[in-house]
């Protein structure tokens, strides 16, 4: 299907209202994570659906449920849609099961999304943590393909033991992209790692860093997101710099259900990427 | 608030000429009905129907009927339903999605909005703070829930302004009542001889029109704003909204949360019968063959289990955290979120919480130094 | 002669697991066991100690097939002792609610678990690959059970609504009446289940029997009503409270039931009984769809239980339908009534036959003894019986073929081996 | 918890068997209540085992078992296991399966007494002296849990499994449920002892809504997930139901040990010896 021009954008964007879409492409990017390109089945919604970087969309799988997966493809090329997506529960694990012709229902698109506008011209740096963040695969990615708008870019990854890393072939192709970096750190030792061994938090004191020119993406473990953020902080960097992606359980997307609030704030408008120096009170809390 | 609206005299016998105007509106009169031992809305024929002569005895976990003034038709205070189960249905059918044979395609029917017209007689004032609270939540953001706003729409509130409070009201610190002073069409004050009307709306002074009737006077608003007064005088429990939300966010780690976690029960009845608690979920009920999938929205609490579940963790995975969330959001968070507290004062909470936890006590605790 | 062993593992389509064990030598019956092995529940022994406000919910738990007759005879023995004074229309409701049980009982024996019989399938499914119309019916007529016990108790199993003095809660007369629509055309589906199994291939298998069930002297039972003894024994006419004077339990080796005789002698409760000592009282509908079968009573061929079976859900939908018709609510669910100490006793009609509670209550309230007679303890010995008797018309068939002709006689007895204590197993030893 | 992966054998229909133990048939009989469902459900599986339906026996290994009623004689010990070897999914169905049933009222008295007050003959009765959950002797896949199950849910849970979705039922109590049916709450209006802030949602909030307290016959709340256990708390209500509806001691227990009489945390209500025990 092409993409035409969009007769009455609001019809469909503002309708909240689920559409049919199938996948026309998927991708296994490790055993358990998959990605999948998918194709609106109405002509309307396929010419008026946009999107910005890192929003997210409810995908409904027949009668079983919604989940809120974040949207991976360039906002510029909007008539493409990808979603990667890690099977961990009951919705995901019939969607792993979904192949090429399956047809599942997109509502969308909902949140903020990577600070990618405010981040032009700025260094960037990106730490992640646990099994694979792909929310920000997206982001990077949309870097990558303007790479001359941003600055210098290294991204650190942290994993509890060298067998959680995945995606281990994107971290080697980026590592090979201009003035890039890629740091890896791994709790535990094993004798097939050659990086480094530790946490991720110690990386950040082995470079060099431009505190008043950087922008900071993180995703990944509550917990592991505050510790870097008052290391970064530490190292000078200013708190409203730091962007942290926040998941919460989200039945809606669109500030209705009440489930994704954290303190004032609700993830799925107000987030799901959120500045630190908002959110630090709440952050790793039971809340 | 603008000027006093004027106030009529309606005789206790007339009230069946309002609700003949109502009906002849075109609307179902819905009011207080002694059901099973407490009042619930349901749909009334005429005047003596309602509650006569019965008043309500609240207390944390504690509510009773019982006999009253016999002239007097309003005196049970409150009952568990609020506003909020004739706008915010607690169960209501999204969508169906057929899906054909073969699995190759799927079709949405979204269910259409539609609503009664209901004149409800009988809402209160902090009930109608809380529907205009609700409003703010469901109708005002950038997304808004249809099956509200149509339910809202087709209603017609006729108010009536508390004369008697529960001792489990609170309303007068929260600013909500007694005396409701917006968001209604018409509203009486019941004293014991016969009723004031005013009207609170265009469709409202319409249909008091209708009724012809001879305006009250001086002395009988003054009676009748002794008797508000009076009652707002009556309630002895309050919640002091100082330093309001902050200081709730900074009471996270206050060890009165564990000694109420003891006797909490997790049941979810505070929330249900707030008035403005609008948190859902969404149920999805495919058929046997799955050839057909439908999906509810339905009324969910803080106190879910699943509420505040992500893969591998849960946000609030006690009691505990539970009841924090459940008073920090309602009393604090919403300020922020809203630009209004999330509580209005009625009460409810404590009266239907079985384990009889009473919310504004609680709340004193919390705020005391630990 | 040589020795022969036969086993079926499982009689099917019973509910409750037993086993059937016969011994032969050379032609010569030497026993006939309809072994019981559903496990003991020991519920008699639970009840102590409760509160009499308690025994519906427990006693209903025996059975999942027919709790309301054990609710009922619960109840029933507890308002004879406090004599409390039912307000007609609750009771005209309790008998709505049995109404709503012998439905849903007898549409799920006669189309599930009774018919494949007489048709040679296995199951009722099975039936529904050839004529599917025949299932739904069934299933549609179990449904409307169903609804009315829903209605009425909250669930079709294990019912919550009954209640020592009327029920808890009562339904609203328009609610009742929107099971009218449903139940209209029950009264079609049921006549034409009458015909439909009149018209069944049945063996030539006429017993001797003594039949006994409830009489009343002017409604088809539920739940009031003398024990009546006919048949092969005497008529007599016996009231419940003196039941364990004339009916004995023992408990015999190879059973976890207790057996029941009168006076020393096997009986036979159930439809078939009820029918030929009620015919009387049957509605004008039922009593002339009987008449067109041809079939004349007393019947005395087990296999014309299914016959018995489809008058008696006509019955319960005709009354059923004239019950809610005239409806109007009583003022109040639940009558008014003093606690008094004392043993009382109720017999009621489960679907199976006759139910018989005693209790024995003290002052506070609480159980000091119980005792339950299901019916299907009061039918085993029965059962053994007309196997002895089939046994010599089968005796040259191989084993399989006797396993399953005896299969077919017990289920002619719809057994409830979870009342009685579902695992039927046989073995035949041949010497 | 199973991942119910029946892909494997979409061609070939998936095979279903119904066992029961100790038990009333009630939760059996909801399966033959599915009305058409029913007709749909033999039409997507081959039902191989279920003697109550069919006569057709037909023997393992199955995909889907149905398992009704408490391990309570010393036979059921090895049928249980062997019906677990013979199952990829093994799903317990109703109070029994689930937490001994009724019957495992006998758990908390002397077994052989009440051998005695029912039959004359204890001598023949082969019986354990307890009466116990399935997942106490075999793995357990999934649990259904209600005496008896509710027909919705147990539609839900067949057709998920069907179509290779993980069945999953909400843990929390029931007053969310009474509350959406705008049902008057018995406890606080009418000083009945409700069970239904501590008993897990599921029967559509039937007692209440007929008036009458809740008895837990859908089992102790399950306040956690998605695995740390944080129990109902019953010891809270219990003490309500003393303060407020001042009632006894034992009429506090018997309240508790009904139906779920063995299941944590209504096992420990009133049960001086077992106080704080965990799930033995
Ligand atoms: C804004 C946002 C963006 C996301 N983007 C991605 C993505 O790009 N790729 C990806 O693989 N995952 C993403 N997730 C996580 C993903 O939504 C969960 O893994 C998914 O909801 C799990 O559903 P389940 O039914 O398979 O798991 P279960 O563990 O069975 O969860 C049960 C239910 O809980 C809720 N739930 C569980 N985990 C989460 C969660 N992390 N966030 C919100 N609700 C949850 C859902 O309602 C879910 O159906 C994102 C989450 C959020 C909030
Ligand atoms: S989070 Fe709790 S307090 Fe807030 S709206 Fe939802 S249910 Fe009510
Ligand atoms: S505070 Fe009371 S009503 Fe609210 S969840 Fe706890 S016990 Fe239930
Ligand atoms: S009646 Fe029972 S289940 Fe309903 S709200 Fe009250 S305590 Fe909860």
């Amino acid at each position: 299907m092409s993409k035409k021009a969009c007769p009455s954008p609001a019809s469909v964007m503002r309708s909240n209202r689920i559409h049919p879409a199938r996948i026309i492409e998927k991708i296994e990017e490790t055993p358990g994570i998959y990605t999948y390109r998918l194709q609106f089945e109405e002509q309307e919604v396929a010419d008026c659906f946009a999107f910005a970087g890192g929003q997210f969309n409810m995908l409904y799988i027949y009668g079983v449920g919604e989940v809120p997966i974040s949207i991976v493809s360039d906002p510029e090329d909007a008539h493409i849609l990808d979603h990667t997506i890690r099977v961990v529960g009951r919705v995901t694990e019939v969607i792993g099961k979904m192949g090429v012709g399956d047809v599942m229902g997109v509502r969308g698109p909902f949140g903020s999304g990577w600070p990618l506008e405010e981040a032009k011209g700025k260094d960037v740096l990106v730490v992640t943590g646990g099994l694979g963040c792909a929310p920000v695969v997206g982001a990077i990615e949309y870097m990558f393909r303007r790479r001359e708008q941003y600055g210098h870019i290294r991204i650190m990854h942290g994993v509890k033991t060298p067998r959680d890393l995945l995606y281990r072939e994107r971290f080697d192709q980026w590592r090979k992209e201009p003035d890039t970096e890629v740091l890896l750190a791994s709790d535990q030792p094993e004798k097939t790692w050659h990086y480094h061994t530790g946490v991720i938090t110690e990386l950040f004191d082995q470079v060099e860093m431009n505190p008043a020119n950087t922008v900071v993406m993180m995703c990944g473990p509550e917990i592991m997101m505050k510790l870097a953020a008052r290391h970064l902080i530490r190292r000078g960097l200013p708190d409203h710099a730091l962007y942290l992606s926040m998941e919460r359980n989200m039945q809606c997307g669109i500030g209705l259900c009440g489930h994704c609030q954290i303190g004032p704030y609700f993830s799925c408008k107000d987030g799901p990427v959120m500045r630190y120096d908002l959110i630090a009170p709440f952050l790793a809390k039971d809340n | 608030m603008a000027q006093a609206n004027v106030n009529f005299r309606l005789e206790k016998g007339d009230l069946d000429r309002l609700l003949n105007a109502l009906k002849l509106q075109g609307y179902k009169v819905v009011a207080p009905v002694e059901t099973d031992g407490a009042v619930m809305w349901g749909q009334i024929e005429s005047a003596s129907d309602l509650p006569w002569g019965k008043r309500d005895s609240q207390k944390p976990g504690h509510y009773r009927l019982e006999e009253g003034d016999a002239n007097r038709c309003f005196d049970i205070v409150n009952g568990p339903d609020s506003l909020k189960s004739l706008t915010f249905a607690a169960r209501e059918k999204q969508t169906t999605i057929r899906q054909d044979g073969d699995a190759s395609t799927l079709t949405f029917f979204p269910h259409k909005p539609e609503a009664e017209q209901i004149a409800l007689l009988g809402a209160r004032a902090c009930d109608i703070a809380a529907l205009g609270i609700q409003t703010k939540v469901l109708e005002e953001g950038e997304y808004s829930d249809p099956f509200f706003s149509a339910r809202k729409a087709g209603l017609l509130i006729v108010a009536v302004h508390c004369t008697r409070a529960a001792e489990t009201c609170f309303c007068a610190s929260m600013d909500c009542g007694p005396k409701a002073q917006a968001g209604f069409d018409i509203a009486l004050t019941e004293l014991d001889d016969l009723f004031l009307i005013e009207s609170g709306s265009e469709k409202g002074e319409a249909i008091v029109a209708l009724l012809a009737l001879a305006e009250a006077g001086s002395e009988l608003t003054d009676r009748a704003d002794d008797r508000i007064r009076a009652c707002a005088d009556s309630q002895s429990r309050e919640i002091n909204q100082q330093g309001l939300p902050q200081a709730l966010y900074t009471a996270h780690d206050h060890p009165h949360w564990d000694e109420v976690a003891e006797r909490c029960l997790s049941c979810s009845n505070c929330t249900m019968v707030c008035p403005t608690c609008f948190c859902h979920t969404v149920e999805e009920v495919p058929s046997m063959d799955r050839s057909e999938s439908e999906r509810f929205r339905v009324w969910d609490s803080c106190f879910s289990p699943e509420h505040g579940y992500i893969h591998g963790k849960n946000m609030r995975p006690t009691t505990r955290e539970r009841y924090r969330m459940w008073m920090t959001h309602k009393l604090g968070g919403w300020i922020d979120q809203f630009g209004t507290s999330g509580c209005t004062g009625c009460g409810r909470c404590s009266t239907w919480c079985p384990a009889g936890i009473d919310f504004v006590e609680e709340y004193k605790k919390v705020r005391e130094e630990p | 002669m040589s020795s022969r062993s036969i086993k079926v593992d499982m009689v099917a389509r019973v509910e409750g697991e037993g086993a059937l064990d016969i011994e032969m030598d050379g032609n010569e019956i030497r026993h006939v066991h309809l072994k019981i092995f559903e496990p003991p529940r020991f519920f008699e022994a639970f009840l102590q100690g409760r509160h009499y406000s308690e025994v519906s919910d427990i006693v209903a738990r025996i059975c999942g097939i027919c709790p309301v007759a054990y609710q009922m005879s619960a109840v029933h023995a507890f308002e004879k002792l406090f004599e409390v004074k039912l307000d007609p229309q609750v009771r005209k409701l309790r008998r709505l609610l049995y109404c709503g049980e012998w439905i849903e009982s007898h549409a799920l024996h006669i189309y599930m678990l009774h018919a494949p019989d007489f048709l040679g399938f296995d199951s009722a499914l099975e039936i529904s690959k050839t004529a599917p119309e025949v299932v739904k019916r069934g299933l549609k007529l179990k449904k409307v059970g169903d609804a009315i016990l829903e209605t009425i108790g909250g669930r079709a199993i294990h019912p919550v609504s009954l209640c020592v003095g009327g029920f808890t809660r009562v339904p609203k007369k328009e609610v009742l009446a929107e099971l009218l629509g449903d139940l209209y055309w029950a009264r079609d589906a049921a006549v034409e289940t009458v015909h439909w199994v009149a018209g069944l291939d049945f063996p030539d298998f006429s017993q001797s029997y003594t039949f006994m069930s409830l009489k009343h002297e002017d409604e088809y039972p539920f739940n009031e009503g003398d024990i009546f003894v006919s048949g092969a024994e005497d008529d007599a006419q016996i009231p419940v409270t003196d039941y364990e004077a004339h009916f004995e339990e023992s408990h015999v080796a190879h059973s976890n039931a207790l057996q029941c005789h009168y006076h020393s002698k096997p009986y036979l409760t159930g439809p078939l009984s009820r029918l030929n000592n009620n015919r009387d009282n049957l509605h004008p509908l039922s009593s002339s769809t009987l008449d067109v079968t041809g079939l004349k009573l007393p019947l005395n061929n087990p296999f014309h239980g299914i016959v018995a079976r489809s008058v008696e859900m006509l019955e319960a939908i005709e009354e059923a339908i004239d019950i809610i018709e005239a409806y109007d609510p009583p003022a109040k669910p639940v009558a008014e009534y003093e606690v008094r100490e004392g043993s009382c006793m109720a017999a009621t009609e489960a679907p199976r036959g006759v139910l018989y509670h005693r209790y024995r209550v003290n002052a506070e309230g609480l159980i000091e003894e119980a005792k339950i007679v299901p019916p299907t303890s009061q039918n085993q010995s029965r059962i053994e019986e007309d196997i002895r008797m089939l046994l010599p018309s089968i005796i040259d068939e191989n084993d399989e073929k006797i396993a399953h002709e005896c299969e077919r006689v017990i289920r002619c007895y719809d057994p409830c081996i979870s009342c009685a204590t579902h695992f039927l197993k046989l073995s035949v030893t041949r010497n | 918890m199973a991942t119910s992966d029946m892909t494997v054998s979409k061609k070939i229909k998936p095979r279903l068997a119904v066992f029961k133990f100790a038990s009333c048939d009630g939760c059996q009989l909801s399966i033959l209540s599915l009305d058409e469902d029913l007709l749909i459900l033999d039409q997507a599986v081959d039902i191989a085992y279920f003697p109550e339906a069919s006569s057709k026996m037909q023997e393992g290994p199955y995909d889907v078992t149905l398992v009704e009623g408490s391990i309570s004689t010393p036979e059921h010990l090895h049928q249980i296991a062997e019906i677990r070897e013979q199952s990829k999914i093994l799903i317990t169905i109703g109070a029994c399966a689930t937490a001994g049933g009724l019957q495992a009222l006998r758990n908390f008295a002397d077994a052989d007494h009440f051998t005695e007050v029912v039959y004359a003959h204890p001598e023949y009765i082969e019986s354990l002296s307890t009466s116990t959950p399935i997942s106490e002797h075999v793995k357990v896949d999934f649990e259904l849990w209600g005496c008896p199950i509710d027909k919705l849910q147990l539609k839900q849970l067949l057709s998920d499994l069907l179509a290779g979705v993980t069945p999953r039922f909400p843990g929390q109590s029931l007053c969310q449920e009474c509350k959406r049916k705008s049902e008057v709450c018995v406890l606080v209006s009418g000083g009945e002892p409700c069970l239904g802030p501590v008993t897990r949602t599921g029967c559509g909030a039937i007692c209440p809504s007929m008036g009458k307290p809740c008895y837990g016959c859908f089992g102790p709340a399950d306040l956690s997930f998605p695995n740390d256990r944080e129990q109902a708390n019953a010891a809270s209500l219990a003490e309500r139901f003393a303060t407020e509806l001042k009632m006894s001691e034992d009429e506090i227990r018997r309240r508790f040990h009904l139906i779920y009489s063995y299941m944590s945390p209504f096992k420990e209500i009133g049960d001086a010896d077992k106080k704080g025990g965990g799930n033995n």
